[in-house]
C-alpha cells in the first residue's frame, strides 16, 4: 500500500489454481442439524470429515472453554473482558480509580519505584498509565464483576494465592507483587535514568534502527522493550524537550 | 446499578497487546503500533468496556496453509533478519525485501492479524456476536505465494474462507486507498464471494482494480471496482458508496460482510491522496450495518498513525452506536494527537478530481456489471440435494 | 487522685441525704413481663411511670434505632463498627491498604495537598495515619461490610449522593471529597509549615498553656485543633528535632 | 472467608473521637488524650475489629443529677475559663479550682464520660453485650456536689444506678491505686450495691479507706476496703485479689459488676507508687471475667500516659479473649511508646512494703466481714410481694 513500491500499477490479477483459494462446502450448522435431522441425514455423511472436527470440539478439553460467565467462546480466543455484567459505568470508573489509587501507594512502598521517582505527582501519573488501567479490567473480569473481590485482586497477599494468576497472561502486563498493592509498570517507567540517556544518544546517532540501538546501546533491554519505550517516549516530555533543543 | 442493554448488537473484539511493537523498520510507513494506539484509545474512551475483548489464539501453520502455499509459508516462518543472505533467492520470489521487508517476527505478526480475522469470522459462524472487529487484520494485498504491500499473509482470505464454511454468499468490502487485490484474485472466480473495492486507481499501487475487472468463470460479476481520482471528499464518496452498496445487497444478498476499513483513503494520510475525513470513512462502516448482516470490520492501510487511531476507534464507536466525545481521552499516548487533541480531523482543500459526471458514469457502469447477477444466487440457501 | 490535693489524707466517707445517691427500684424486664405477666401484674402498675418510658422507647422514633445489622442498639449509642459479618481478617486487612492507596492518591489530586507533599514518601504517610483507618472503618460498616460498596465510598462522585454522610457525623473525621477520591485529614497535616513554626515558638515562649499559644500565635486555630496538633506534634520528627537542638 | 465465632463474649466498647482534646491545663497530670492513645491501639492492634464499636450519645443534665445535685451541675455546665471570677464562691464549695480545674469543655467532657458509663449500663441492662468497656469512665472520686481527684461528675454511680434498675445486687470493684471514694460514699449504706476498693493507704489522697470502712445502715459490711502500702507487685497483687473477690462473688452473688480499672496502681506511673505490670493489673480483669457476670470495665486514674494506653489495650484483648503481640503496632503516638516499642512493661526495683503477713493479716480481717453478709441476700430475685 505504498507509491514505495517499485510494483507500482504494473499489478495484475491473475487467474489459475495457483492463485485462487479453494473455497471451502457449506457446512450445516450444528444447530440446524438438530432442527433438519431428516433432511440432512445425508449431507452429515458426505461431509463427515468436518463433521467429525466439529464433534470433537464439543467434547474435548475445548469445550470447557466455550462458556465464560455466559458469554460463548469459540476455540480461538481467550476472554479478556464482557459487558454483561451488572455494573454501571461509575461502578467502573470508581474501579479504575481504586486501581490507580492502589498503583500510587504501591510505588510509595517499592523500594526501587519510591527511589525513581521522588514526586507525588509523577508517581500518580505513573499510576494512571494505560497499562494499569488494561491489567485493571482484566482483573475485573477474572473476579467476575464482583468489584469487591475485583479490588482485593489488587491488594492480594504475598504469595498470589488469591490471585488470578490468569490475568497477567492474558494481558502480559508486566506486574510485581509486593504481597499488597499490585504494581503494573511499563517501559516508560522501567527505564533508568541512565538507560533513558542512551536511548536518547542512541537516536541521535543512529535514527530509529532499533537493531542496532539495541546491539551498541542497549543490548540488556530486548528489541520489543525498545520499541514499546520509543512510542512511549514520543509522547514524553523528554522527547518535546530533545525536539526543542534543535 | 444498571444492567447492559442487550438491544444493541453484540461487538467481539480482537486484540493482542504484543502487536504492537512490532516494527517494520526504519522510515518503513507501516506502524503496527497504530493498533495500539486505537486500543488505548477505546480504553480511554470508555468503548472497551462496552466490548467482548478477546485475545485471539495465533493463527498455526495450517490455518495459514489454507490459503497461502506451503512453500511461501515456510519461508516465512524460517526468515530472520540475521539470516536474509541464505534466502535471497526465495526472497524475490515471495516480494519479500523493499516493501515487505523481514523484521524480527513477522510470521509471528501475521499468526496475529490471521487469528484474529479467523477467530472473528468463526464467532459469526457460531452467531456469537452480530459484529467482531480485528484492527490488527485487513492486510488485503497478501497473495497466496507473495508478500505484497506491506501484507505477507492474507488475513482477509482466511476469514472469509472460513465464513464460507457456514455462509453460502459472503460480501467483501474494500475502503482502503489501496484497490483490495489479493482479496479479489483469491475470489476472482468463486459466486460465493463477491467483492467490492474502492480504491484510487492510475499510477498507483497495486495497479489493479480497473472498472473492467469483474471477475472470471463462474466468478463472472462478481468482482466490483470502483476507481477513482484524487482528493475524493465525504460527500462525494458517500454519494457513490450508498448506491452501489445497496444495490450489491439487494443484487448478492450476503449473509455476512467483511469490511476492509484501510485508513489510508484520509485525508492527510501519508501515502493516500483522498480527502475524506472520519465521518466519511466511518459512515460506511454505519450503512452496512444497518443491514443487520452480521459483519466483520479489519484494518489495513493508513500511515499517518494519530488518524488511524482516531479513525478505528470512531469506527469501533459506530459498531457500538456509542457517541463518543470529540475532546480526546487522556491516554499514553496522548502527545501524539497534538495540537488540537481532538478526535475528529479536518479535510483539507485539495482539488476534488472525481467529477460528479465521472462518479455518476462510473455508478451506472456497475450497476450495469450488476444486473448481470442472476436473481436467485445461484446455489440458494436450501435443503442441498441427495 | 494526686498528691497535689491540699485535701489529701483528710477525707472522710460522710454519710446522710447530700452524699448517698438515691436507689432505684428493681425494674422487671420486658422479657421477664411477658413471661411472668400474672405475678407482676400489680408490680407493674407500682412501677408505672417507668414502665411507660420503657414503652415509648418502643415504640417512639428511638425503636427504629435499635437494630442496625442484625446488631442490638440502646437508644444511648450510635453503632460504629460490629464484627458480626462474614469478612477474614484479610479482607479487612486488604480494605484498610485500599484506603491507604485512596488516600496517598488523593493527596496526588488535590492541589493543596501536592504543594505541601512532595514526596511519596511522606504523602503515603500522610496517608496511613489513623485518620484515614478509622474512617475507612466506619466506612465499611456504613457499607454494610460489603468491600465492594465500602470501596466505592473511598472514592465518591462529587455531589457524595453515593456516600453515607453519617459516617462524617460518626467519626468526626474532616473528609475532603474531590469527587473522587477521598481524603482524610488530621491536625498533623492540616497545619502549613508557618503555622507549624509559630507553634513551636509558642511552645518555647508559653509552654504547654494553649489558651495562650491560642490567643497570641495561633487565633486562627481553635483549641482543640491546637491540642490534638500538640498530641500528634510530640510524636513527629519535628519534636524530636526540637528536643535535639536543646 | 471465616463467620466471626459468636462463641467468645461479646464487647461493646464506648468512644467518643472528641475526649483526646479536652485539656485539663498546663503541667496537670489527667490527660484525656491517652484514651485516644488507647483507641489508635486497639485500632493497629486489629482488636477494634472484634469489638462492638459504640460512640455514646452524651449523657443529659438530667441524667447526671440522677446522682448529683442540681446547682452543682449547674455550676459545672455554665463555669467557664473566661467566668472564673463570677463563680469563685461556688467554686470553693464545689472544690473546683486547683486539683480540679475549670477547663474548656469540662461539662461537655463529663457528659462523654458519663454517657459512655449509662450506655454501657444500659447495653447490659438489655442483655445485649456481655462485656461493656468505656475508658472514658471511672472517674471515681466524685462526690454528689462536689469535684475531687480530677473527677467532676461520677460516672461509675450514673452506671450502677442504671444497672440498678435491672440488677438486685451490684458489685463493684476499684483496682486504681486511690481510695474509690466516691462510689463508695455514694453507696454507703444500700445492701444492693458492694463496694470493693484496692488501694494504697496512708497519707495519701484521698484520705478514706481504711479496713474499718465496711458501711452504714443497711450497707454496713457492704463497703470492703484493702488498704495497701507502697510497691505492692503483681505477685502479691494476685494473693489478695483473687481470694478475696472469690469470697466477694461467694458471698454477694451480684448479678453484675462494674470494674474501675484505675492506672494509676501500675509501676512507673506519675502520681502512684505501686509496682504492677500489665499482667498483674490486667489479672484482675481475667479472674472477675471468668465468672461470667455481665462487667462493665472502666478507665479512671493512670498518668504516666503510655503506660495507661498499654493497659487498657491488653484489657480490652483480655476481655475478647485475644492474644495480642508484645511488638506494639504503629500508629499515630508510636514515638510515645520509645525506646522499646513493647507492650508489656518492667516492674521496677522498688521495695515492697506490703509483706505477706500484712497481706494475710488483712484478708483475715475482710474475711470476717464477708462473714457478716446475710447467706441469702435481704432482697432476693423473686417476685416482688404486693
Ligand atoms: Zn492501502
Ligand atoms: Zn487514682
Amino acid at each position: 500500500s505504498t507509491q514505495l513500491s517499485l510494483l507500482a500499477d504494473k499489478g495484475a490479477i491473475r487467474v489459475g489454481k495457483k492463485h485462487q483459494a479453494v473455497i471451502p462446502d457449506l457446512v450445516t450448522e450444528e444447530g440446524d442439524k438438530k432442527m433438519e435431522v431428516d433432511e440432512d441425514d445425508e449431507d452429515m455423511k458426505e461431509n463427515g470429515n468436518l463433521m467429525i472436527d466439529e464433534e470433537a470440539e464439543e467434547n474435548g478439553p475445548a469445550a470447557k472453554k466455550r462458556r465464560n460467565d455466559g458469554v460463548q467462546l469459540t476455540e480461538r480466543e481467550t476472554l479478556i473482558y464482557h459487558p454483561y455484567h451488572s455494573l454501571s459505568e461509575r461502578d467502573i470508573d470508581q474501579f479504575l480509580i481504586m486501581a490507580r489509587a492502589v498503583g500510587t501507594f504501591a510505588r510509595a512502598l517499592d523500594q526501587s519505584s519510591s527511589t525513581k521517582l521522588p514526586s507525588l505527582h509523577m508517581t500518580a501519573a505513573y499510576a494512571s498509565r494505560d497499562v494499569t488501567l488494561f491489567h485493571a479490567m482484566a482483573l475485573l473480569h477474572q473476579a467476575n464483576y464482583d468489584i469487591g473481590k475485583a479490588v482485593k485482586y489488587l491488594v492480594p497477599p504475598a504469595n498470589k494465592t488469591q490471585y488470578p494468576l490468569e490475568v497477567d497472561q492474558a494481558t502480559n502486563h508486566n506486574t510485581i507483587s509486593l504481597g499488597g498493592p499490585l504494581l503494573c509498570r511499563d517501559q516508560m517507567e522501567e527505564w533508568s535514568a541512565p538507560e533513558a540517556n542512551l536511548f536518547e544518544e542512541a537516536m541521535e546517532k543512529l535514527g530509529k534502527d532499533f537493531n542496532d540501538v539495541h546491539a551498541d546501546y542497549l543490548p540488556w533491554k530486548s528489541m520489543r522493550d525498545i520499541i514499546e519505550y520509543y512510542y512511549m517516549w514520543k509522547a514524553s516530555n523528554r522527547y518535546a524537550e530533545m525536539k526543542k533543543k534543535k | 446499578m444498571s444492567v447492559q442493554t442487550h438491544g444493541k448488537k453484540r461487538i467481539s473484539y480482537y486484540y493482542d497487546s504484543d502487536v504492537g511493537n512490532y516494527y517494520y523498520g526504519q522510515g518503513h510507513p507501516m506502524k503496527p503500533h497504530r493498533i495500539r494506539m486505537t486500543h488505548n484509545l477505546l480504553l480511554n474512551y470508555g468503548l472497551y468496556r462496552k466490548l467482548e475483548v478477546f485475545r485471539p489464539i495465533p493463527a498455526t501453520f495450517e490455518e495459514m496453509t489454507s490459503y497461502h502455499s506451503d512453500d511461501y509459508m515456510m519461508f516465512l516462518k524460517n526468515i530472520r533478519p540475521d539470516n536474509i543472505t541464505e534466502y535471497n533467492k526465495q526472497m524475490q520470489r515471495f516480494n519479500v525485501g523493499e516493501d515487505c521487508p523481514v523484521f524480527d517476527g513477522v510470521f509471528e505478526f501475521c499468526q496475529l492479524s490471521c487469528g484474529g480475522s479467523i477467530a472473528a469470522a468463526m464467532k459469526l459462524n457460531k452467531k456469537q456476536a452480530d459484529i467482531t472487529v480485528n484492527w490488527m487484520g485487513g492486510l488485503h494485498h497478501a497473495k497466496r505465494s507473495e508478500a505484497s504491500g506491506f501484507c505477507y499473509s492474507n488475513d482477509i482470505v482466511l476469514a472469509i474462507l472460513e465464513l464460507l464454511k457456514h455462509h453460502q454468499r459472503v460480501l467483501y468490502v474494500d475502503i482502503d486507498i489501496h484497490h483490495g487485490d489479493g482479496v479479489e484474485e483469491a475470489f476472482y472466480t468463486t459466486d460465493r464471494v463477491m467483492t467490492v473495492s474502492f480504491h484510487k486507481y492510475g499510477e498507483y499501487f497495486p495497479g489493479t482494480g480497473d472498472l473492467k475487472d469483474i471477475g472470471a468463470g463462474r466468478g463472472k460479476y462478481y468482482s466490483l471496482n470502483f476507481p477513482l481520482r484524487d482528493g475524493i471528499d465525504d460527500e462525494s464518496y458517500e454519494s457513490i458508496f450508498k448506491p452501489v452498496m445497496s444495490q450489491v445487497m439487494q443484487s448478492f444478498q450476503p449473509s455476512t460482510i467483511v469490511l476492509q476499513c484501510g485508513a489510508d483513503s484520509l485525508t492527510g494520510d501519508r501515502l493516500g491522496c483522498f480527502n475524506l475525513t472520519l465521518k466519511g470513512h466511518g459512515e460506511c462502516v454505519r450503512f452496512l450495518k444497518g443491514f443487520n448482516v452480521p459483519m466483520i470490520l479489519v484494518g489495513g492501510g493508513g500511515y499517518t498513525i494519530r488518524n488511524v487511531s482516531r479513525c478505528w476507534t470512531y469506527e469501533t464507536a459506530v459498531a457500538l452506536d456509542t457517541d463518543i466525545a470529540n475532546e480526546l481521552p487522556y491516554n499514553d499516548y496522548f502527545e501524539y494527537f497534538g495540537p488540537d487533541f481532538k478526535l475528529h480531523i479536518a479535510p483539507s482543500n485539495m482539488t476534488n478530481q472525481n467529477t460528479k459526471e465521472y462518479l455518476q458514469r462510473t455508478m451506472v457502469r456497475l450497476f450495469e456489471n450488476l444486473r448481470e447477477l442472476p436473481h436467485a444466487p445461484s446455489v440458494q440457501m436450501q435443503p442441498i440435494p441427495d
